[in-house]
């Protein structure tokens, strides 16, 4: 691999791995418990691509994700508590307690926020890329989108257009294989994702999603490819989705078997592995589970102990 | 004639099976709609009953699949598009709208385009503001289209088996909260005719005019009403095209008065056509102005603030109070 | 102060020039807009002045381009859409309705959205029914849209000034009938605020609230009314979104009479949000039904159809002449 | 050439090229004399492709075309009359004086319309062409459409749910150089069309677009492929559009030159060089195309003749 992170970075990784998880596990607990409404739609099992492809940013750059894009938020940096806060609604949050699960936002962080209709953020992010190829301020977008997504023809225009016009911007698909109950087999006809590429002319590469090193590899350079002028790269990650697409819905798979599918492809033991085989005491990665797991449930009681947002702000918000 | 208590969901379901059962060629495209049974369950069973083939779960694209319900459509395969939630019907309009409502028209009545659009509205989930919203007054807007809300069990099979036979663009919308609520249903295959409002509550004081979420909310408002001595009709509008325009003008030249009430945001919905009916045809009878009740000109927010935004059955009663003033 | 002779065509232009001269910021997306002007030519000059970077011509694909503006806009470029034909927001209908006008509200007000689509009505001019519609009243439904819908010269000029420098998500529709009609224009950088109305001629007997393609025909029809004694009150209401309630009431309630004009199907058109906002706020001084002119509820046709389908000044002096009964 | 269709054919398409071109000659003259409103657009300089793949359908196939597509309608064998009066919008036009020139129709040909949205027929082809599946017919739908359209989200849903299901659909582009004035290199970043297909998993073939011989082989292998049950073929018939878009709308060329630039590659001049080159005598081209001549004139002349729809019948055909 080209881009070889110190043990340091690999070991911020697995913290990072960790406190998306335990986030998305209070995510679903919270919600379980009524603490919030509408739904939740946890990254768990895909954090590998979260950690990997945001390392593989710098911090002026910009990132736009989906409903599914907690990790992304986290890895970008955005504080839990106002994460957290922003699920369970609240004036502290994140969005203001206006936007919930599916719309996380921190400009502050160059976190353009998280969005509920599929594939409608791409030729967002497309327009965000191209502000900086004509600001000419050497920034890359990375838009993260899944496998679903790609069916989409805001997510084609956006391939054509963004390639066409060799905007600064890194297509990263979460092939998870599912969108809701429909498997990828059931809605794209070939092998890769990544083949979608050859009928636009941008570069297509496949990487596996949960091995956090990989994603950074080919992230990072389509990121290198894209700062250098070269235009967009779409970057398949193949991953396995948590068992369910969200907390409220069953994923009806055919069986337990598959719904526990992702446990056996678990981005984080895997990692942990790979750590252990490389020196790292198990102690020290105890250490660094048990502080994300604090991280959060601190995050937690700050969201649950925020106030509302007051009614009389419900107009707040409209028009600039 | 027997009949079973069915919620909306069972109801739509079996309406859609029956006709399945009638007519091989009628097709159901979407997305999620195989063995998953449909977002909302509304197919369960179907994919079991009908395989594959008639039942086309694919790929995430919103505007092709309603393109391809066209062509399925004008080649006499009759076809239900389900659409996750109305707020994703922007992405179907243009076949919708620019195609299957024109179709006919402009190829001078050469083709028939049998396709319907089913389409919930999802709003009080606190979903936000992408997964809120309640367009049919978009579908409303467009010559050429069917647009039935039903609001409980009994009319969604009695209007989706007439929409299907008689095949024309049809933007069928329901109501996620809807889906679950009981009601009895004949066994017996009975259309109800379109343009044809139901009047859920007789009443001399007010007008009602409502469709969909808020008819329960109306009845609620109703039974309090009444205990203070006002007598509200309450009218359940079940399509909005067409529109029961005479039976609008009926009630209202019964009672004088008229409350609109609908989830939908305010400006330029639906209960602006509906109050503008009775202006056109019942002036000289109104007492008082029409008043609307409907959900504040916001983007829908989640969380408590959703509370605010949409209206409820306290909303109704301060309207139907202030119009009996 | 100095005014001169200029076409809509040229009166948009030339807020778009002197707004890009100020801001090198502003972009423009589209198709046909670079060294071809736009498909209607407002654009002329533009391309050659600000270059292919700023003027970006390119590929068919409405959704991305409106997508593309949404993310230049969210990034401090303020951007400026246009799409061909108002038949086509369909397609834009997604970026534009459910990521513009909700964006800032949804993340809580840390987006900024300066993103304008400007769209042309291309209607009676026999293209059919897909490039004839008039769907101001869709966005007019979508909450934290502005609708801009001038009927001449120096409107256009003042209100699209203020739409580029509020920075808000807005439709700004045209009317390709109007582009090449001639009204004086300040030389002066003037912008006119939103959700103003424009008394375009004072009567004490009835109001015609109009906006766009029927402010020409209304005022004919109020010239020949004022032969016979009556006299209108025409408002040209400029903006949909936001609406000025207060002006429409404030007339009705001197005249005690509104016909409301559109070319939009009359049915679920902004006409009726237009009545209603008279109904609710000026009641008590209506002496007559609120009466609509608009095209029937029809595809639009070709051809001689077309007349019968579109209004015109006689069908508003007939609607005048009806409620002064 | 796998396809080598007989020298009677050959002749047949020589004339159904005239006929389209005469029928464009009258369609322009007429609207510039103000015989209808609206605009038309001709499609002068594309017969061969009209010509050519009509002739790889059978009778029973179904055909999509768009507003450029009177001389797909002509090559299906639908009425010069007819077609004409509708563009003139008569009671007579083949759909009733309702569509005018964007919107010709004859079920009964099996030719299912034009359609004056760009890329909005293509999904509706694939409905189409689904039916034909669903029915176990045999037949095969044809859509063409623009390069323009290939950049359109509809263009690609479409692209990916036809090979998804392997429908018997032959994709044509005819790519002419132009979306009115915008050239395919500022549209499209691939330098065929045709490789498009190549992210969808279909094939993609790039022909002659001026010459109806390399058409009607591509198209007749497509549609044979999609009648084995193959799915479908995106083909790319590469041609030079008329010296502008509209009758209206001047393609703004930069030079004279650029504009007429079609008739350097005019495909009836070609093709009747080809003709006498195996032997076809002028004096039976000139009598072929005298006979294109006439039908055209007659049937102007029955359009010019014809009522207009009566203004009672103005609310007729929206609902069945
Ligand atoms: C345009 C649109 N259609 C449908 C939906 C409903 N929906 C929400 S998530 C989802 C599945 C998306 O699958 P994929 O892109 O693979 O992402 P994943 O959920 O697997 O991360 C669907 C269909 C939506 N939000 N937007
Ligand atoms: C969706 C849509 N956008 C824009 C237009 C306006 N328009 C009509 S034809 C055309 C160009 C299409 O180019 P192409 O697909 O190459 O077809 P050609 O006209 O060259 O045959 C455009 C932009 C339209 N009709 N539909
Ligand atoms: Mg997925
Ligand atoms: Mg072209």
């Amino acid at each position: 691999m080209k881009h070889q992170p110190d043990m340091k970075t690999l070991l911020h990784w697995h913290e990072q791995m960790w406190t998306i998880r335990y986030f998305e596990d209070n995510a679903i607990s919270s919600f379980r418990k009524g603490h919030f409404t509408g739904s939740t739609h946890p990254c768990i099992g895909q954090e590998a691509i979260a950690v990997g492809a945001g390392a593989a940013l710098k911090p002026t750059d910009q990132v736009l994700a989906t409903y599914r894009g907690h990790g992304h938020a986290l890895a970008r940096g955005l504080d839990p508590k106002r994460l957290m806060a922003e699920l369970l609604c609240k004036e502290t949050g994140c969005s203001g307690g206006r936007g919930g699960s599916m719309h996380l936002c921190d400009v502050s962080k160059d976190f353009w926020g998280t969005n509920a209709v599929v594939a409608a953020h791409i030729p967002i992010a497309g327009g965000v890329a191209l502000s900086n190829k004509l600001k000419k301020n050497g920034r890359v977008t990375a838009v993260f989108f899944g496998d679903g997504a790609t069916c989409e023809g805001a997510f084609f225009e956006t391939l054509n257009m963004a390639t066409l016009w060799k905007v600064p911007l890194v297509f990263v698909c979460e092939n998870n294989g599912f969108a809701i109950s429909v498997p990828t087999h059931m809605a794209i006809p070939i092998e890769n994702i990544a083949q979608r590429a050859q009928g636009f002319g941008l570069p297509g590469v496949t990487v596996d999603g949960n091995d956090p090193r990989h994603v950074h590899e080919a992230v990072s350079a389509a990121a290198e490819h894209a700062r250098r002028g070269g235009g967009p790269t779409l970057v398949e990650c193949k991953t396995t989705r948590w068992e369910r697409h969200s907390a409220i819905s069953a994923g009806k798979y055919e069986n337990e078997d598959e719904a526990m599918k992702w446990k056996k492809v678990d981005p984080i033991p895997r990692f942990e592995k790979f750590l252990k085989d490389h020196g790292v005491k198990a102690a020290k990665l105890d250490e660094q589970r048990e502080r994300a797991k604090k991280l959060n449930d601190e995050a937690l009681e700050f969201a649950m102990k925020s106030d509302h947002p007051k009614t009389e702000t419900a107009g707040d918000f409209v028009f600039a | 004639m027997s009949t079973r208590q069915l919620s909306m969901a069972e109801a739509i379901n079996e309406a859609i099976r029956h006709e399945m059962r009638r007519d091989p060629n009628i097709i159901l495209l979407g997305q999620d709609i195989g063995n998953y049974g449909g977002t909302f369950g509304v197919y369960k069973g179907l994919f079991d009953e009908f395989g594959p083939e008639r039942v086309r779960d694919g790929p995430l694209c919103e505007a092709a699949t309603a393109g391809f319900g066209v062509g399925l459509a004008i080649s006499g395969m009759p076809t239900i598009v389900e659409i996750e939630f109305m707020d994703f019907m922007t992405l179907a309009s243009d076949a919708m709208c620019n195609q299957a409502a024109k179709m006919r028209y402009f190829f001078g009545g050469q083709v028939k385009v049998p396709m319907i659009i089913r389409t919930p509205i999802v709003n009080r989930l606190g979903l936000g503001a992408q997964h809120s919203q309640s367009l049919e007054a978009w579908m409303m807007h467009i010559p050429g289209l069917r647009v039935i809300i039903p609001s409980n069990a009994a009319d969604a099979k009695g209007l989706l088996l007439t929409a299907i036979r008689e095949g024309n663009p049809t933007v069928f919308v329901e109501h996620v909260r809807l889906y679950p609520s009981k009601s009895p249903v004949d066994d017996a295959d009975t259309p109800i005719p379109l343009g044809k409002l139901r009047v859920a509550r007789e009443g001399k004081d007010v007008t009602i005019a409502t469709y969909s979420g808020m008819v329960k909310p109306s009845l609620d408002a109703a039974i309090n009403l009444a205990n203070d001595g006002i007598e509200c009709e309450v009218l359940d509008l079940r399509t909005l095209a067409p529109l029961d325009r005479e039976g609008i003008c009926a009630s209202v030249k019964k009672t004088g008065r008229l409350v609109v009430a609908h989830e939908a945001v305010k400006t330029a919905g639906a209960g602006a056509e509906i109050a503008q009916t009775a202006m056109e045809g019942a002036f000289d009878y109104l007492q008082a102005p029409i008043l609307r009740v409907a959900s504040k000109d916001l983007p829908i927010p989640t969380g408590k603030l959703q509370d605010l935004v949409y209206p409820n059955s306290a909303d109704v009663e301060t309207a139907v109070r202030k119009v009996m003033e």
